[in-house]
């Protein structure tokens, strides 16, 4: 085996014509799941625009950071009035699109007025709530009026979705971005790749790469061997956790878990008999068996929880003691609630992998205790219509990845069915309080609130499993919004 | 000396012997009749002369041909005689040429590949010999494919193939078996004339003693690979001093012992009175042409030609023809398996034409049929039986299964096959016996009239005078009509009281028997009669050129 | 000759007709709203109901069913839901990916089979045969996705000769942009060679069988010649049919070999819209694969009578 | 195409002999013996219960516990080629099943009737073939859902016209013979000539098609489960576990190679035995005239 490898690769050394021998690298092949709808960020929700266009093509006046922190972008600086209701902004100057037109104030209001428009198809229109004008008082400086104090706007500005856009590309932006970031939309090849160039044009310091091209691998399974064959250096989502294991094991590539916003939870309907009862919703919450859960379906990889909220946010309260592994704990309930010869149910799951393999684990495991699962794979359309909408579901899982999400329980026709006014009021008291401790006391109590009433089975955080070239540097290891930002990525010797 | 000579030549393929010391010469210009029942190894023995043998085949002895051992021969030394030193010609004329190359092609290829001639050298001998064999270029040009020629000339073309280097040796190997009589005349004539022309020898291989005594000089009677007899062919068969050759030549001409004939119609006053049996008033049928576009067709074929006719009960009729004459239509018609475009054919007075399934079953009751092929006309995944009781189908009261098998037992013990034969499969049987199951399958309703399509032309000669006796007697016994389809003027002549001629779709003749065949009127009943070979005048003809 | 292009050309047109009704019929039954699909959840029910009637969704069906077939043949397929650019730029994109991968697999088939069959036909019965056959026989059974899945595991990942996947488009150099077809159609092709050369040797066995191979062979024609000459074109019958089944096969077939490889080609167009409901499109690329295969089907009818000429002068 | 084929004219015993002298016939029957063999002790007995999860055990590789390695739940992939065999063989049986059930009559009728009956069978033959057959059936399980059922459907209708086609010019090759005439004059009708001697003569041709597309319907199931469209889980089937190896080929190749060798070797087996049956009914090993 080992001879011939070793004849076949000096045979392939032979035939292959030296191109790799070259020094400094400055190409680069991303790895991608999910092709964009269209590239126009201002105008869709799919995480895949940011992922290739998020910091690269397009910039706002802020942005966001590896960690999750606001940092300036097109805006140098700002400063905010003492009532927190108006912000100005000093532009950068010299900054060009790459069309060649000049950025300048002008721009900035008309992608926030576009944005925040009655016609506007913005995804996230939410984000602009709270702005109540915006001027152009200069050609270099903005100022922006709220009508309330809004501690998060910096943040909300600083999002793919508000970033600036020249008026007369915004219209084609869905097909040929323009905008002002360090690279250049070059082409896109639908269904294969899209491909970026370095601007010469950029304002800020010059990035490292020439060329970014980003190549949509829809399966898992080919993920592995693009990138074990080359063809692919980086894999910032890498979609197959199963295999890191073995690509860890491999000296020519890094391997970064990181953390992401998102809480993997089992959704249940809590309006639908019999999950409509607490014993039958604690009996499952105590048969799930946390750990093999992970272990299953994330390679180990994943922090469990026991409530809504993320391990790493502060006001996290550890409840993943509340519900052990006990199998006869969970039939004793289920004896309580009158269904000790079990009953049948059915699982609803969207395509991700966590999804599928996590759903297989879990049926197996609810079988110990007697609720017959039928597994129903669906595809998103269909969970977002069937689940999502119309709630016609008995149990799903899915990975909540919005931050600082908790409140959605107390949403009204929240695809949960779940309806606490005890709840609700402390979501309802957060939104009025700004005292921090406060804050995190509110915060502890909805967590308690949920675990105690099992509302869903909650699983395990999301883990970001990044994989990319040993010779690669300057990749986030966090995920605090869906992007890969390339400014600082570059090869090293 | 020999052109061919072929000594203690034994042969097996696997573990089966097929030829034990078989002993043959040919000389230049000489007919050498190579003759024997299927399964003697006739045809064997010609192809391995031309060592086309399966490669299971073990072949010992020596065959020298011109001063060259074959057997010993190298595959390159075969290639430069086979086509070129000797030619050989097929039983089957319809599939022996490729259908995808023009018989040019097919006649030039040899002479391309042997003289290294050029193309339009080669197709120019080709033209000459398509020419000499009867198909000249005016109307046979060389771009014709063998699918635009009939049986005949195809075979024509296979003889320019094998004739066209002028080889020492020709090989035909039943060359007139699939063709009708005319034909056969027709064919013969030529390969004469072609060996008499090059001083070809010519091994002819026939099943058909009369065939074999009007060309061959001298004949070697083959049987189960051994050869019976050899030499002259007058001598041999006006001798027959082997009991085999004895054998093979009474049973050639045989006539089966008919105690009563059946003369009636017009010279019988007696049966005239009786109501005939069948009648067919004025039966045409039209086959559509083919399509020539999506909105028109040829003109329609037409096969059968206004033809009329009646059998009288216990009659026994022949209906003789060419192939291709309608012969075989007009019988479907009457079994009412196909119905007329015009006419109507009645049975015991009854009208059957247009009528359905079920009207019709009192008449198939007495009205059965006897194909040709002993083969093909059982179903092989059926009991003996089941495919004998199947024309109990049409009774009005369904048998028990005791009285079915007694009926079956007794039909087959008519036919001279005993009740055991009951439980076995066809497969189990011969051919001859084959062709009796189908007589007994045809009898066992006692119908009144059998239509029999060629009933004894795939049997081998002993086999066809047993099954024409059976025949004869069931006729004497059960005094059932029959409707013989055929060719051959000897079965008409053995069996039956009339003879009807039909010729493009048209019955030209008609008349008893003896009359018709001796002094025929019509010319296609002259050209038959002319055609048919007839083993007692070709005897005496040898005879007579011998002095 | 006319009247057989003619029944042929018919009987392509009456089932290309019938295919045609199937996918409107197949996709009018399809539970789901495509006017939702397009707006999303948020939409209300009047702009719902405005979009339907923008899409002519509200017709008679048999007035739909001329609309929609009367785009067909103007080559007007709608616009995609998902990329809301018109189908045939989608179409266009990935048919210069798929095209040429089912050609060459189809090409590199024929080179393996044929030559393969008259070798195994030669040797009829003998050890040559036994063993190609054997092999033929394996090549038949390995499930072609598997075969994909070994060939990048031994030649993209082990010996990093070829890339694993993905096409870099045929703007990056035709050799470079074959290159990444060459696993792909190792292993669409090697399946089919098996099948093929099955076929072909089976065809030529019955034909050496015939009578007029004996002619041929009493001509003294070495039974070399004979294969070629004779028995080739007359088995040809039997392997234009294998041969357009495949071609058809290849051209739709590609769609797991696509996944396997992620080739934007349209196989995993069809895919990816199967599984987003974007159903315009399904049905455009259905309709186009099935035109396609009727017309393969037609070549191959007509290819017949250039091969046999008793189809050429019926008359 | 015209369909040549002789009819075997040996009894039972004859062709039992030949079978069983058939190099061909007897490796597939051997093989496809077998692994129905596993199919049916798969339901008394694995050497691993293939419902429970172990993930503590999982991708562990081939030992003597686990001759053929766990899968990514810790499951034996012995156990569950045994159980998977199971689904695999059910769905390819069935499909065969519709296909001949609806097929054979239809290509039987329209061999019988002839005109216009013909022809419309014909033109709906031809409007099957018209869609590529993965393709519908990837088309038709993701409009209706993934799962078994679907996959059956799918394959099923496929197999509709080949058994047509073949059943069809197979009862052409019948009708004309003597035997089939004798029937006629005896009175029986065509539907009755069908039954008795038609079908009869045709079920070894049936047979061939019928290991044919079984071995096809294997690999179709494979390939609609390798998408996730065929069998759903917690039944495992050949094809489902492929689809789960695709992943985890570098991690645990076994995961791949061993359903990927059961599927192989099945198909393998039954193509040998399809081989071995047109072998013993090959008209050059039987009479010569």
């Amino acid at each position: 085996m080992k001879l011939w490898k070793t004849i076949l690769t000096a045979a392939a050394l032979v035939l292959a014509n030296g191109a790799s021998a070259l020094a400094a690298r400055t190409d680069l092949v991303i790895g991608i799941t999910l092709e964009p709808p269209h590239l126009d960020p201002t105008a869709g929700a799919a995480a895949a625009i940011d992922e290739v266009l998020y910091a690269n093509v397009f910039e706002g006046l802020t942005r966001i950071g590896a960690d999750g922190e606001v940092l300036p972008a097109l805006a140098e600086s700002w400063t905010i009035s003492d009532d927190g209701k108006v912000y100005t902004f000093k532009l950068h100057s010299g900054v060009k699109f790459h069309d060649g037109s000049d950025f300048d104030a002008d721009d900035v209001k008309f992608s926030l007025d576009r944005a925040r428009a009655d016609n506007s198809v913005n995804a996230q229109k939410g984000l602009f709530a709270a702005i109540d004008t915006v001027e152009v008082v200069d050609p270099a400086t903005v100022r922006i009026t709220l009508k309330n104090p809004q501690s998060s706007f910096l943040y909300n500005i600083g999002w793919g979705d508000a970033v600036i856009v020249a008026p007369e590309t915004a219209d084609t932006n869905k097909e040929k971005p323009v905008g002002t970031g360090p690279f250049k939309f070059q082409n896109w090849a639908k269904g294969s790749s899209i491909t970026l160039i370095k601007s010469d044009t950029y304002w800020g310091a010059p990035v490292s790469l020439d060329k970014a091209e980003f190549r949509i691998v829809p399966d898992a399974a080919a993920a592995v061997p693009a990138l074990l064959s080359g063809d692919i250096q980086a894999f910032p989502f890498f979609p197959d956790p199963e295999s890191v294991a073995q690509i860890k094991d491999d000296r020519r590539f890094k391997v970064v878990i990181g953390a992401t916003e998102g809480e993997t939870i089992l959704s249940i309907n809590n309006k639908k008999p019999p999950f409509d009862r607490l014993q039958v919703r604690q009996a499952i919450s105590f048969a799930l068996d946390r750990k093999a859960i992970i272990d299953g379906a994330s390679a180990g990889l994943g922090v469990p929880i026991g409530s809504h909220m993320s391990p790493a946010n502060k006001a996290y309260v550890d409840l993943t003691g509340l519900y052990p592994h006990n199998v006869d704990k969970a039939s004793e309930l289920l004896k309580e609630a009158g269904l000790e010869n079990g009953f049948k149910a059915t699982l609803k799951l969207p395509p991700p992998s966590y999804a599928r393999l996590g759903g297989e684990i879990i049926a197996s495991q609810l079988r110990d205790v007697g609720i017959d699962l039928q597994i129903v794979p669906v595809e998103w359309t269909q969970w977002l219509d069937q689940v999502f909408t119309k709630k016609d579901y008995d149990l799903t899982i899915v990975s909540h990845t919005e931050p600082n999400d908790i409140d959605i329980y107390s949403r009204k026709d929240y695809y949960f069915n779940y309806d606490n006014p005890t709840f609700d009021k402390i979501i309802a008291d957060l939104n009025h309080t700004s005292d921090e401790a406060k804050r995190m006391t509110l915060l502890g109590e909805a967590q308690k609130i949920l675990a105690d009433d099992a509302v869903v089975g909650f699983l395990y955080e999301l883990p970001k499993v990044g994989v990319w070239d040993a010779m690669l540097e300057g990749f986030w290891e966090n995920a605090p919004i869906q992007a890969n930002d390339l400014t600082k990525v570059k090869w090293t010797e | 000396m020999s052109l061919l000579e072929i000594e203690k030549l034994s042969l097996t393929i696997g573990d089966t012997p097929i030829l034990s010391d078989v002993e043959l010469s040919v000389a230049p210009g000489e007919v050498m009749g190579l003759v024997g029942e299927s399964g003697s190894g006739k045809s064997i023995t010609a192809l391995t002369v031309m060592r086309l043998l399966p490669w299971a085949a073990r072949a010992s002895g020596r065959i020298a041909f011109d001063g060259i051992d074959i057997l010993a021969a190298s595959e390159d030394q075969m290639c430069a005689l086979r086509g070129d030193d000797i030619g050989m010609v097929f039983q089957e004329p319809m599939t022996a040429l490729n259908p995808v190359k023009t018989i040019g092609e097919q006649v030039a290829e040899g002479i391309r590949w042997h003289t290294r001639a050029s193309r339009a050298d080669a197709e120019d001998r080709a033209r000459k010999m398509l020419d000499r064999v009867g198909l000249p270029s005016a109307q046979f040009p060389l771009s014709r494919y063998p699918h635009e020629l009939s049986g005949g000339q195809r075979q024509r073309v296979v003889i320019a193939i094998a004739c066209a280097l002028k080889p020492k040796l020709l090989i035909a190997d039943e060359p007139t078996t699939a063709l009708d009589v005319v034909l056969q005349a027709q064919i013969l004539d030529l390969l004469r004339d072609l060996v008499a022309e090059n001083r070809m020898g010519l091994l002819l291989i026939s099943h058909d003693l009369a065939v074999v005594t009007e060309m061959a000089d001298r004949i070697t009677i083959l049987r189960h690979g051994e050869v019976m007899e050899a030499g002259d062919t007058a001598r041999t068969l006006s001798e027959q001093r082997h009991p085999y050759t004895r054998q093979l030549a009474q049973a050639s001409m045989h006539v089966p012992a008919r105690a009563r004939t059946h003369e009636v119609g017009q010279d019988d006053p007696l049966l005239q009175a009786a109501k005939p049996l069948l009648q067919v008033e004025r039966v045409t049928r039209d086959y559509p042409g083919r399509r020539k576009s999506l909105l028109k067709r040829a003109a329609p074929t037409r096969a059968v030609d206004d033809v009329s006719f009646s059998i009288d009960p216990g009659q026994s009729v022949a209906l003789v023809g060419r192939s291709g004459c309608g012969k075989s239509t007009l019988a479907r018609m009457i079994l009412a398996l196909d119905g007329p475009t015009s006419g109507t054919i009645r049975f015991r007075g009854e009208v059957i034409t247009g009528k359905s399934e079920a009207e019709l079953k009192p008449a198939r009751r007495d009205m059965q049929v006897v194909f040709q092929d002993p083969y093909g006309s059982f179903d092989p995944r059926q009991k003996v039986e089941k495919l004998v009781a199947e024309p109990l189908h049409v009774l009005e009261k369904k048998p028990t299964n005791a009285e079915r098998r007694e009926m079956v037992a007794k039909a087959l013990h008519e036919v001279g096959l005993g009740p055991r034969d009951m439980d076995k499969y066809p497969h189990e049987f011969s051919g001859g016996q084959r062709q009796r199951l189908s007589i007994a399958r045809a009898i066992i309703t006692r119908p009144k009239l059998v239509v029999a399509d060629e009933p004894v032309s795939a049997l081998d000669v002993s086999i066809r005078a047993q099954i024409l006796d059976l025949f004869a007697e069931l006729n004497q016994k059960l005094g059932v009509a029959y409707l013989f389809i055929t060719h051959d003027l000897t079965v008409a002549r053995a069996i039956t009281d009339q003879v009807m001629i039909m010729h493009a779709g048209k019955i030209v003749e008609r008349g008893r028997t003896s009359r018709v065949l001796d002094h025929p009127q019509s010319e296609a009943a002259k050209a038959l009669v002319a055609a048919a070979p007839d083993l007692h005048r070709a005897i005496a003809r040898r005879l007579q050129e011998q002095g | 000759m006319t009247a057989y292009l003619l029944k042929r050309l018919a009987i392509a047109l009456i089932t290309l007709v019938l295919a045609s009704m199937v996918v409107f019929a197949v996709l009018e039954i399809i539970p789901g709203d495509p006017a939702r699909l397009m707006l999303g959840m948020n939409a209300s029910a009047d702009q719902v109901e405005l979009l339907r009637n923008q899409m002519g969704l509200n017709a008679p069906l048999a007035l739909r069913y001329l609309h929609w077939a009367g785009g067909l043949l103007s080559l007007d397929f709608g616009r995609s839901y998902t990329y809301s650019v018109p189908v045939i730029d989608l179409v266009r994109e990935r048919i210069v990916v798929s095209l040429p991968l089912a050609l060459i697999a189809l090409a590199l088939s024929t080179i393996i089979a044929i030559p393969v069959g008259l070798f195994s036909a030669g040797r009829h019965g003998r050890a040559g045969d036994t063993i190609a056959m054997g092999a033929a026989q394996l090549g038949v059974a390995v499930p072609n996705f598997w075969f994909a899945l070994m060939l990048i595991y031994l030649f993209a990942v082990w010996l990093r000769l070829v890339p694993a996947g993905g096409f870099p488009g045929w703007s990056a150099g035709v050799w470079v942009a074959l290159k990444s077809l060459v696993l792909p159609a190792i292993a669409l092709a090697l399946p089919q060679a098996a099948i093929l050369a099955r076929v072909t040797r089976s065809a030529l066995i019955e034909v050496l069988n015939e009578d007029y191979i004996r002619t041929a062979r009493a001509k003294g024609l070495p039974f070399r010649a004979v294969l070629w000459r004779h028995a080739l074109r007359n088995a040809m019958i039997p392997v234009l049919t294998i041969l357009g089944l495949q071609f058809a096969f290849l051209l739709a077939g590609t769609i797991i070999i696509e996944n396997v490889f992620y080739l934007p080609g349209l196989g995993r167009l069809v895919f990816q819209a199967i599984t987003q409901r974007d159903l315009i499109v399904v049905e455009s690329v259905v309709m186009l694969l099935v035109a396609a295969v009727i017309a393969v089907n037609l070549l191959v009818d007509l290819s017949y009578a250039v091969v046999d000429p008793r189809l050429r002068s019926r008359q | 195409m015209t369909l040549r084929f002789d009819i075997p004219e040996e009894n039972f015993a004859d062709i039992l002999v030949k079978a069983f002298t058939n190099r061909s016939f007897l490796t597939g029957f051997v093989i496809t013996a077998l692994v129905a063999a596993v199919a049916i002790v798969s339901f008394f007995w694995t050497p691993f219960d293939v419902t429970r999860l172990i993930i503590a055990d999982k991708t562990q590789a081939p030992s003597p516990v686990h001759w053929f390695g766990t899968d990514h739940f810790g499951r034996d992939i012995f156990s569950m080629i045994m159980v998977g065999a199971r689904n695999s063989i059910a769905v390819a049986l069935v499909a065969v099943g519709i296909g001949m059930g609806v097929g054979v009559p239809l290509g039987a009728l329209a061999a019988a009737r002839g005109g216009v009956v013909d022809e419309a069978v014909m033109r709906l033959n031809d409007l099957v073939f018209a869609f590529p057959a993965l393709l519908s059936a990837i088309m038709i399980t993701a409009i209706f859902g993934p799962g078994a059922l679907n996959a059956i459907i799918a394959i099923g209708i496929f197999n509709i016209p080949v058994f047509a086609r073949v059943a069809r010019a197979g009862a052409l090759a019948i009708w004309p013979r003597e035997f089939i005439l004798a029937a006629r004059a005896a009175g029986k009708g065509k539907a009755l000539i069908t039954m008795e001697h038609v079908l009869p003569n045709i079920v070894t041709l049936l047979l061939v098609q019928g290991t044919v597309q079984f071995a096809l319907g294997i690999l179709a199931e494979a390939g609609l489960s390798y998408v996730g469209l065929g069998t759903q889980p917690p039944m495992p089937s050949w094809g489902r576990m492929l689809f789960d190896a695709q992943t985890r080929m570098v991690a645990a190749p076994w995961m791949a190679i061993f359903p990927g060798m059961a599927i192989v070797v099945t198909v393998l087996g039954l193509n040998l035995l399809g081989d071995g049956i047109a072998d013993i009914l090959d008209p050059k090993s039987r009479r010569q005239r």
